[in-house]
């Protein structure tokens, strides 16, 4: 490893029109709204940040308990517990603002028209982008947006019409042709896809035989479902022209990598920031370290570049 | 009287274990070197660890064995030279608590904290102090706190059989006693004991246990006009307000949004009146299994 | 832990005619054909033996490398490799009826009419069953039949007019709607569901910038996958009248209750052989202690009783 | 000559660490001992280790830090009291070695083995045995043994550089060592060393190393008519063929099933004429970096 430190690197990716200064995101949902102990969370070097998801109405979430932890992975059912776009945008927004990234702010809805009417409240004030998330398996209908090409279409339409801001569509991996439901919102004007929420997953307490969490199923995220995120990355980046941000079992720099290998160009990182709140800067700092390694100087032209084998023998 | 606050101060950093030896069944008392700046801490905060070794970048796909931190109770801070020494108590329930129990002298553990909330502290009350099983850890910060200020209190200590027990050491002294089976001191739960107490106390209840335990004592004050703060558990995801993991269903908010509580935020340290007991117990509260 | 041996429970279990003594098989894949070292394996143990896949022609299977470990998984690409259906029936299948188990022949094909030449051939030598793998995602076309309900139905609609057995089909975790492919197979006279293959993955060696997996993607094994796997079988197993036999992720006799619970008939174990051979005659144990603590005299009671919160909660 | 056979007493079972020593640049020997009955194993064969506690039944949801065995061959075999001592050379390039190399003595490793073909003796031939970087291992143990049995053998050792050699111990006279670097022995290959070997040697050549230089040695001897068996490495999921993930190239098989051997059935000792050298180089052949 080289003993330098290398500042000299250019992290600095566009998504559309939103530039950044680096990849590295948080990922909804597991920042809170992105201000909690900014000491601690060392926001300030994140590339941008992404609230938790916010909805029309406030949102009590699930009843616990909420979470379980499985080999590598974690099982949630938050069920997007938050308090509502008006009082979000009016108090918490403008906090948001002052801590350095831009701010994306994750949408979520139970109709279209919950959406597009967060679109409209959200044009009237400050922030850099919206992430919809259409692919929630916590929440009633909450996956149904992101399993039909045609319901994905519908959301980003409605809000497309709404906001000139750039809009990024999160999609579920719980689906045959996650490549379908992405085209179908970039025809409708999406700005770039997140891939992935979590995998609907479940887990039983063998004890009281009875389900872990009380809404049975719940999404889950962390290192074990890094390899298909990875894939449905590589295979949304390969067939369509948009920008896509990776998300899916990122803990280092290393894996990071992998996702801008596959075509990502950008990434989050999520459950990895619930044992180290920090995780996200480190992720900053290592891609530095380890692109300098590699004679990368700047990261645009890494992204994408994965040799792919000269024949795919069957 | 003081209200509960957070410590504003959070960091993670890698502690040396100290000692790590059983104190009682099932019941082990770790004692953690940490940097002398480390904190402030009050009574009722926690430490959210891991044994895992550090996300080094360049380690391939390594998860490590336990994805996420676990949340245990300051039992103690105090300073041995420029270091800070802090103690938990833990039970051996699970995955993490099981490679705790196997961590020698010397060894380390990443330590995230001190967070959450804290136990009051009303200077003009006699205030009772009730620990059942493990969650005797908080109370034994708070008693020896209280203690140290000359604060009057009284500590109420329920295991099920007398082997539980943890040694209270100085604090024994006026400690009442209760072992479900009759083992050791008095029979019965705390509650028994309670109505013990010496007249003179209670107009503060501080309590960390079973969720029945907590429910009964939170019952107990309530009936009596004392006000009683709890400590809870729920499954913690990041321990610092990340998640959402730390729900439990709350009374007396305004409105949809503060159905729930987070443990990690609001609490451990909550007053009972703010926890809808009827709806968490039914849905099984998390609180596991003191044995094994 | 109760300290008696708990040979009392009733352990056996029907899969529709298929009577077993156990509920715990092989995965296909990961065992061999079935006879690599029967010291070893405790093969005897299982209550069934579930074959490596074989189709109608030999199959070099896939160049290397062909696995990658992940965190709690394994990611996999031998896409098949078998001596054919020929060589098998004549050579290997009759060694395995010595073994003790009753053998389950698991079935690949890159068209319907493969799968129904092979069940024709193997209705004239002795097995107790064909599983039809239309869900290996290592081959070409390998994931299409079991990625929509027709391709799906056509596959089993050809097999079942060959033979008179009881036929499993294993299906695909990678598609919006399971239920809906297992419906497919059970209305063309499936007698039962194996639920899952692996998960679409991908890892990329970060040094070499290419894919670790020359073919670029694999399948996800391993307890990573466990509640992703648990999950598609609760689903199926609630929606569907016919057995469902559990597969993905499990290592212990705890691991494989909370399948039973869930509704399964049965479990595989696959990836836990690679560390332990013996892995399934441990589960089988395990299972005796943990079911005999719990009181449970006969598994046949204990399967599906799952007990679902009294309101599900949004 | 002898053909290699399999060895036919493949168990699993738990090792405990006699000793776990640096013994040169990124090379360490781990001394493990195992029952008496252990085996029968001979030179060639591997054993498939994991410092993974075992999967105990009611540990919920523990997968352990690596799924997967680790697989590494015999450096050595022997008898120790009614104890069966065997000994790895490895060197630590990832998650599990770096994993072996924090076991301290009395540590347990699960070992199962030993496995796979061994290297054949021809008595009559005078062999010579050609190890490159930690390739060295198994040819550690067949030298020896060929010593033991006063078989006529020179053996071959090449490095990067002088620090990477392991001792040799009483196999170092007539050894020939190279390092490319020059920094020690012969400077270059153990190609160039191959060249100043015995005359009356070379009828055998066994070898095991990085893909290059097994390619290399594979030629070098084709070209003069001697036999050569190579010890090869692919990834390997179970190492006793239940899984078809440790293929190589093959050549010379009869019909498609035959395209790729199974490097821990077929394996890990095959003759060099059966691998499809120029195809598995395409492909990248697994072996990994030396260096950390
Ligand atoms: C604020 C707080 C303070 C705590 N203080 C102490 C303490 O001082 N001493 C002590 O022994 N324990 C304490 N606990 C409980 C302790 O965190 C759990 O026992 C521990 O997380 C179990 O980890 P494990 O990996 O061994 O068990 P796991 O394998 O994770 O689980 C074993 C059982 O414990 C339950 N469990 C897991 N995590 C938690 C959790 N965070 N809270 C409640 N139940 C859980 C699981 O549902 C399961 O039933 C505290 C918990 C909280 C939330
Ligand atoms: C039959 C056989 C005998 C071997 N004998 C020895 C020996 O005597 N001494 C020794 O030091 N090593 C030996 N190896 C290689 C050894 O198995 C790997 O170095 C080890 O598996 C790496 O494990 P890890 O977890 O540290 O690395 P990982 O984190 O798993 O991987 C690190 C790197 O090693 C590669 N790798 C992983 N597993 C293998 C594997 N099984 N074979 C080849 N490359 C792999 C990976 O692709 C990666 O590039 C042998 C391999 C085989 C197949
Ligand atoms: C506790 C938790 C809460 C989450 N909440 C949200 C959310 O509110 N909105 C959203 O789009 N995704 C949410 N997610 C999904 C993550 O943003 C991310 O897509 C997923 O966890 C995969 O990334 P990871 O493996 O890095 O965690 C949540 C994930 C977790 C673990
Ligand atoms: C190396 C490997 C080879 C496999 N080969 C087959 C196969 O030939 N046919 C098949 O139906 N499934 C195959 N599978 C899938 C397994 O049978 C099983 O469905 C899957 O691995 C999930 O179970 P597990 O997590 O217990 O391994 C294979 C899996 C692995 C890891
Ligand atoms: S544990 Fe994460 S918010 Fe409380
Ligand atoms: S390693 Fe599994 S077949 Fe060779």
């Amino acid at each position: 490893m080289s003993g330098h430190t290398a500042r000299e690197v250019d992290l600095s990716v566009d998504l559309g029109s939103l530039e950044l200064s680096n990849p590295v995101m948080s990922a909804s949902g597991t920042f809170g709204y992105g201000d909690e102990d900014p000491e601690l969370t060392q926001v300030r070097a994140l590339g941008a940040l992404v609230t938790k998801t916010v909805t029309l109405n406030p949102r009590a979430g699930n009843p616990p308990p909420r979470l379980c932890e499985t080999p590598a992975g974690l099982l949630n059912s938050i069920g997007l517990q938050n308090v509502g776009i008006q009082t979000f945008a009016r108090e918490i927004l403008p906090r948001l603002q002052d801590l350095g990234p831009p701010v994306i702010v994750s949408v979520g809805g139970s109709t279209a028209d919950d959406y597009a009417r967060c679109a409209e409240i959200l044009d009237r004030v400050e922030c850099a982008a919206l992430e919809l998330n259409i692919s929630c398996p916590n929440v009633a209908s909450g996956l149904e947006f992101s399993r039909s090409p045609a319901e994905a279409a519908k959301v980003v339409r409605g809000v497309r019409r709404r906001t000139k801001r750039p809009i990024f569509a999160k999609l579920s991996p719980n689906v045959t042709d996650i490549v379908a439901v992405g085209r179908a919102c970039v025809e409708e004007g999406a700005d770039g896809l997140v891939a992935v929420n979590t995998f609907l997953g479940m887990a039983v307490d063998v004890e009281r035989e009875q389900p872990v969490l009380p809404r049975v199923v719940g999404g889950l995220s962390g290192p074990a479902i890094r390899p298909l995120a990875l894939c449905r990355v590589w295979e949304l980046a390969r067939c369509l022209p948009c920008p896509v941000i990776g998300v899916g079992g990122i803990v280092t720099a290393r894996d990071a990598l992998e996702f801008l290998l596959a075509g990502a160009r950008a990434v989050q990182i999520g459950t990895a920031n619930f044992r180290e709140p920090a995780r996200g800067a480190k992720v900053v700092a290592g891609l530095r370290t380890l692109l300098d390694e590699k004679g990368v100087n700047r990261l645009r032209d890494f992204v994408g570049r994965l040799r792919l084998p000269p024949t795919e023998v069957s | 009287m003081i209200e509960t606050g957070q410590g504003d101060h959070i960091t993670t950093c890698r502690a040396e274990i100290l000692g790590n030896r059983q104190v009682a069944r099932n019941l082990f008392r770790l004692r953690l070197a940490l940097p002398s700046d480390w904190g402030p801490a009050e009574p009722g905060q926690f430490v959210n660890v891991t044994p895992e070794p550090a996300w080094e970048e360049n380690v391939p796909g390594d998860a490590g064995g336990s994805l996420l931190r676990r949340p245990f109770s300051l039992a103690g801070v105090g300073h041995e030279g420029n270091r800070t020494v802090i103690e938990i108590l833990y039970a051996v329930v699970g995955k993490v608590t099981r490679q705790m129990q196997r961590l020698p002298p010397r060894a380390h553990l990443d330590v995230l904290g001190p967070a959450g909330t804290v136990f009051p502290i009303d200077p003009g009350a006699h205030s009772l102090l009730v620990g059942g099983g493990r969650g005797i850890a908080p109370l034994l910060y708070l008693a020896a706190e209280q203690r140290r200020r000359k604060l009057p209190f009284t500590l109420v200590y329920g295991v099920r059989t007398a082997e539980e027990w943890a040694p209270l050491g100085p604090l024994a002294r006026g400690a009442l006693l209760t072992a479900e089976d009759g083992s050791g001191g008095l029979r019965g739960t705390v509650i028994d004991a309670l109505e013990q107490a010496p007249a003179e106390s209670g107009a503060a209840v501080m309590a960390c246990g079973p969720h029945g335990m907590l429910h009964a004592v939170a019952k107990w004050a309530h009936e009596r006009g004392h006000t009683c703060w709890v400590s809870v558990e729920e499954v913690f995801g990041c321990g610092v307000a990340l998640c959402g993991g730390c729900a439990i269903p709350a009374r007396g908010g305004d409105g949809e949004y503060d159905r729930y509580l987070w443990a990690c935020r609001d609490g451990p340290v909550v007053r009972s009146e703010r926890i809808d007991w009827e709806a968490w117990r039914q849905l099984g509260a998390a609180t596991p299994p003191a044995g094994p």
